[in-house]
């Protein structure tokens, strides 16, 4: 069995994306993120860890908007890992920006130098009403308070999808890895994968001339691509 | 033994110190007491310090301490850093700086308690005399033959009131 | 004008500086009982946020630090008074000094001890806050020495070592004397601490020596440690973050808030200690003057952190620079400028309203002032991020308030205890001799 | 905690001896059966140890619990011995492990010698650690931290 190292990468196509925030709540049922009450959430107490942007364009009645799925770019010279003090966020050899709850302090100066505002922080230890608690995915841990957190690729499923390979000695095949929002997009907008396999669907999208980064001038090279829209 | 001569004028201690040491005493055995720091005039009663020396000596110490520190741990459990360097001197330069300086303070702090005699073991017996206020006083540690010039030299420079102390 | 110090018979210097040591009056007692109940207040109210959580605070997405890291910024600042001041006038044998540097230093140790709490009390879980420390430990995991917070940890390890070191030394001839005559314990107390000081030539050459070097340390210290509180913000990607200005901004800040934390402090001893003959309107004029000078400093820095945004016109940074001087932070912003700018220069510019309590009135203003600029600094940009779809607005709640609060209390406790166990000013260094002069 | 309650023998429900069984040259897969395919290890079901203990030793009065058990349709409530507590956000899978041929001794120590199962090794982070490096497995902490 040849080991394959990965460096698992997502392209968005905009144009497909209707903002419909099915990925929203696929990724909440599937990494057990807590939920939330109104109160709570006027504090700005909720978290997900993908999010809808929305850009409007034009005065009413006349307006367009642009829907913008963000979640953890994954960029290969985060700007929060070097400022973590106790290196309860790295980088991984399959190219994850990790986050290790256990390590983490809680200093938050990650998330304060993170460019993309996706970094939330457990303000509470998590609670959800019955009988929520048993659809809790086992795979996933339950964040205790006073942690930072953040969208991981699924890395549950592609410890999954790489046992499951493993167990049958195969190489893992492309789109086997199926994180929850690209699984759940119902227009497909989102697409996984290998960025090393350069036939792999990702690898393609990202070549693709309507691909960028968001906020590519920071130099923070995220491995996250969204295809603009085809105007 | 010791002669403990009590002065009002730092120039009559001046003179004092200058007359014993032509006598023959060596500087280790004058010391002068005051409540407040008195400036003699150079080449009196010089005291040669190396605190400078540790001190720089602790700051080199201390931030090649640190640096290395940081090169080991970094290097030991390396750590993924999606194309930053693992271990970079400029990113951890601020470290090495504060380490440096808190060997030059270690340094200093350490060496003024020896050299100023406080940790180091002392004469127990040597007696120390209680100074006034504004007062002055030079003691004297003598042997036998040279009590009386020492005496001699202390009342010549204008000592009020020499007092005898310890065996001779 | 007043050089009475110099003059003072030598027993009368001594009796008055050692009298404060001797007396507690019911009003002391009183004060620092009321002190130290609202310190516990705050040490109850931090109770309550490690056990409910750090949702008590009114952080929110995306303003991760708020009025603690203003505290710690506030107070590592306010630390400033002590060595740089007292380091700078005694590189510079600047003889006036004499009878504000111990009050200085003190400052700045209990100022490094509160502001040196802040990073563990703002921590998600503060009771690992150890896990910071590099200790073997079975996993083999090291801090990360790249991060700015390690760098905040060993600039203030080092920072309170020298300085209660640069306290403790000039301390040491003061608390032989106070061994001499005194109640059991308190002779028991000086006599260790003083370790045997005899007052011999070689004890005072090797004090004097030590002091210098650790003037000249000390000064590279403070300096740095307030660039590195400073880096903590502009190593971040942040908008108006990242910015050049900020380690030699942060700086001049801190020696400007340091000064008037000074002043405010000279002020109310004078009065509660009758030390006037002691401080005089001289110690004040010349600080006022270093407060008014650090004052077109701080007005200066601004502008050119100011100006450089407003001109270069970068729309994410131009988001922050409207929050702060025409949105929902401009009120505090144009506050900051009154009470660091306006009142100081208006106070201690006009020679006539120079007088002690105009210097004291105006140290006031820069403490509230240089707090809010602190504020102003560290919030508008977190509530202003790079993606404007996550912006927000943040406001402080009680508990932040009341640990806030505590903080100033335990200070002021902290500072009277202080004043009852050792002389306020250095005994030693007055020299009664009239030859010296200034 | 769990692992605290469960180090006294006496706490499972039937005295189960390891060594005994192991004696008689059965093999920790042969009940465990999912260690060399899946995450969790897995106890076996009751009706697993009616298959040889319907007939063999039938009269002992442990049998006797177990073979009550089978008859109410009910699992033997065992006490879990080894595991994570949830709060230790740690994912340990076995099939990797026995997959890279680690025995089963190296982390649960010698049943042949255990009666009641005990907790004999105490698994902290260096432990794993200490094995991870010795086989020069991966040290990523996303591999167990997630």
């Amino acid at each position: 069995m040849t080991h394959t190292q990965h460096r698992w990468g997502m392209a968005i196509d905009l144009d497909r994306c209707t903002g419909c925030a099915a990925c929203v709540v696929a990724c909440h049922a599937e990494n057990n993120l807590p939920v939330s009450t109104p109160e709570l959430a006027a504090e700005g107490r909720t978290a997900h860890w993908i999010r809808i942007d929305r850009y409007y364009q034009g005065e009413f009645p006349d307006v367009k908007v642009k829907y913008m799925p963000v979640l953890c770019q994954q960029c290969d010279e985060a700007p929060c890992e070097p400022v973590c003090p106790v290196y309860a966020t790295y980088h991984n050899p399959e190219g994850l920006n990790v986050q290790v709850y256990n390590r983490c302090v809680g200093t938050f100066y990650c998330a304060n130098n993170c460019p993309y505002t996706v970094r939330y922080f457990n303000w509470f230890a998590p609670q959800w009403p019955e009988p929520l608690p048993l659809q809790h995915n086992p795979d996933v841990a339950i964040r205790p308070g006073g942690v930072m957190e953040k969208c991981t690729f699924c890395i549950q499923r592609i410890k999954r999808s790489k046992e499951d390979a493993a167990q049958e000695g195969r190489p893992l095949a492309d789109g086997e890895v199926r994180p929850a929002c690209v699984q759940s997009c119902p227009a497909e907008a989102m697409v996984f994968g290998d960025l090393n396999d350069p036939e792999s669907k990702v690898s393609r999208l990202a070549g693709n001339g309507r691909a960028t980064k968001l906020l590519e001038e920071l130099g923070t090279k995220p491995k996250v691509f969204y295809l603009h829209k085809a105007t | 033994m010791y002669l403990i001569a009590e002065f009002r004028e730092k120039d009559t201690v001046a003179a004092a110190i200058r007359l014993l040491r032509a006598g023959g005493i060596a500087p280790a055995d004058l010391d002068v007491f005051s409540e407040e720091p008195i400036d003699l005039p150079r080449g009196v009663l010089e005291r040669p310090s190396r605190m400078s020396l540790v001190s720089v000596s602790g700051a080199i110490l201390f931030g090649a301490l640190a640096t290395a520190f940081i090169w080991w741990t970094q290097n030991d459990y390396r750590l993924v850093t999606g194309g930053m360097p693992v271990f970079s001197f400029w990113a951890t330069g601020v470290i090495t700086f504060e380490m440096t300086m808190l060997g030059a303070i270690v340094g200093t702090f350490g060496w003024f308690l020896w050299e100023s005699g406080l940790l180091r073991k002392r004469d127990r017996n040597a007696p120390v005399p209680t100074v006034d206020p504004g007062a002055m006083c030079l003691r004297v540690r003598c042997r036998g033959n040279d009590i009386a010039g020492a005496l001699d030299a202390l009342r010549r420079a204008g000592a009020g009131d020499v007092q005898r102390e310890g065996e001779v | 004008m007043a050089t009475a110090p110099d003059l003072l018979p030598y027993d009368r210097i001594r009796a008055d500086l050692f009298r404060p040591l001797s007396r507690v009056s019911r009003r002391y007692m009183l004060a620092t009982l009321i002190f130290f109940l609202v310190g516990a207040a705050g040490l109850v109210a931090w109770g309550f946020q490690l056990r409910r959580g750090m949702g008590v605070t009114g952080l929110q997405r995306p303003v991760f630090w708020g009025v603690y890291i203003v505290d710690f910024v506030f107070w590592i600042g306010i630390s400033h008074a002590g060595t740089l001041i007292s380091a700078i006038l005694r590189l510079t044998d600047a003889a006036w000094r004499k009878p504000v540097t111990r009050a200085a230093e003190a400052i700045t140790v209990f100022a490094l001890m509160i502001g040196g709490m802040f990073p563990i009390i703002h921590l998600g879980r503060a009771w690992l806050f150890y896990w910071l420390l590099p200790y073997p430990n079975s996993r083999l995991l090291w801090p990360n020495f790249r991060s700015p917070l390690l760098w905040d940890l060993t600039a203030i390890v080092t920072y309170v070592t020298g300085s209660v070191i640069y306290l403790y030394l000039p301390l040491i001839p003061d608390m032989a004397q106070l061994a001499e005559h005194n109640t059991p314990w308190r002779r028991r107390l000086y006599g260790a601490l003083s370790l045997g000081w005899t007052g011999s030539d070689r004890e005072w050459h090797a004090l004097e020596r030590a002091m210098k070097l650790m003037a000249c340390v000390i000064l590279a210290v403070a300096v740095s440690v307030h660039t590195v509180v400073a880096w903590d913000f502009a190593m971040a990607l942040a908008p108006m973050w990242h910015s050049t200005i900020f380690g030699p901004y942060f700086v001049a800040g801190a020696i400007f808030s340091g000064i008037a934390a000074l002043i405010v402090a000279m002020g109310i001893l004078r009065k509660v200690l009758h030390l006037e003959s002691y401080l005089t309107r001289r110690h004040f004029d010349r600080l006022a003057k270093l407060l008014l000078l650090m004052s077109l400093l701080w007005l200066y820095f601004t502008m050119a952190e100011n100006l450089t945004v407003w001109y270069g016109n970068e729309p994410k940074e131009m988001a922050v620079f409207g929050a702060r001087t025409r949105g929902a932070y401009a009120p505090w912003f144009w506050t900051t400028v009154f009470l660091n700018f306006v009142v100081p220069f208006v106070l201690l510019g006009i020679r006539r309203l120079r007088t002690i309590a105009g210097a004291t009135i105006a140290s006031a203003s820069v403490l509230t002032g240089m707090w809010i600029e602190r504020f102003i600094i560290v919030v508008p940009t977190l509530a202003n991020p790079r993606l404007p779809s996550a912006s927000s607005f943040y406001r402080p709640t009680w508990v932040e308030a009341a640990i806030t609060v505590a903080t100033f209390a335990a200070m002021a406790m902290l500072f009277m205890i202080f004043a009852k166990l050792f002389p306020m000013i250095a005994v030693w260094e007055f020299q009664p001799h009239p030859q010296e002069d200034d | 905690m769990v692992a605290r309650a469960a180090a006294a023998p006496s706490v499972q429900p039937i005295a189960y001896s390891h060594k005994q069984h192991l004696a008689l040259g059965l093999e920790c897969l042969d009940c465990h059966s999912s260690a060399d395919t899946s995450a969790a290890a897995t106890l076996p079901s009751v009706r697993k140890c009616m298959l040889c203990h319907a007939k063999v030793a039938a009269s002992n009065p442990e049998i006797r619990k177990l073979a009550a058990f089978a008859a109410n349709h009910r699992e033997i409530p065992w006490q879990r011995v080894y595991g994570f507590p949830p709060e230790a956000l740690v994912k340990f899978p076995h099939a990797p492990h026995v997959r890279a041929s680690i025995a089963c001794d190296r982390c649960h120590g010698d049943m042949t010698k255990a009666t009641t199962a005990e907790l004999q090794v105490k698994h902290t982070m260096g432990t794993c650690l200490g094995c991870h490096r010795q086989y020069k497995a991966t040290e990523d902490c996303a591999a167990c931290h997630y």
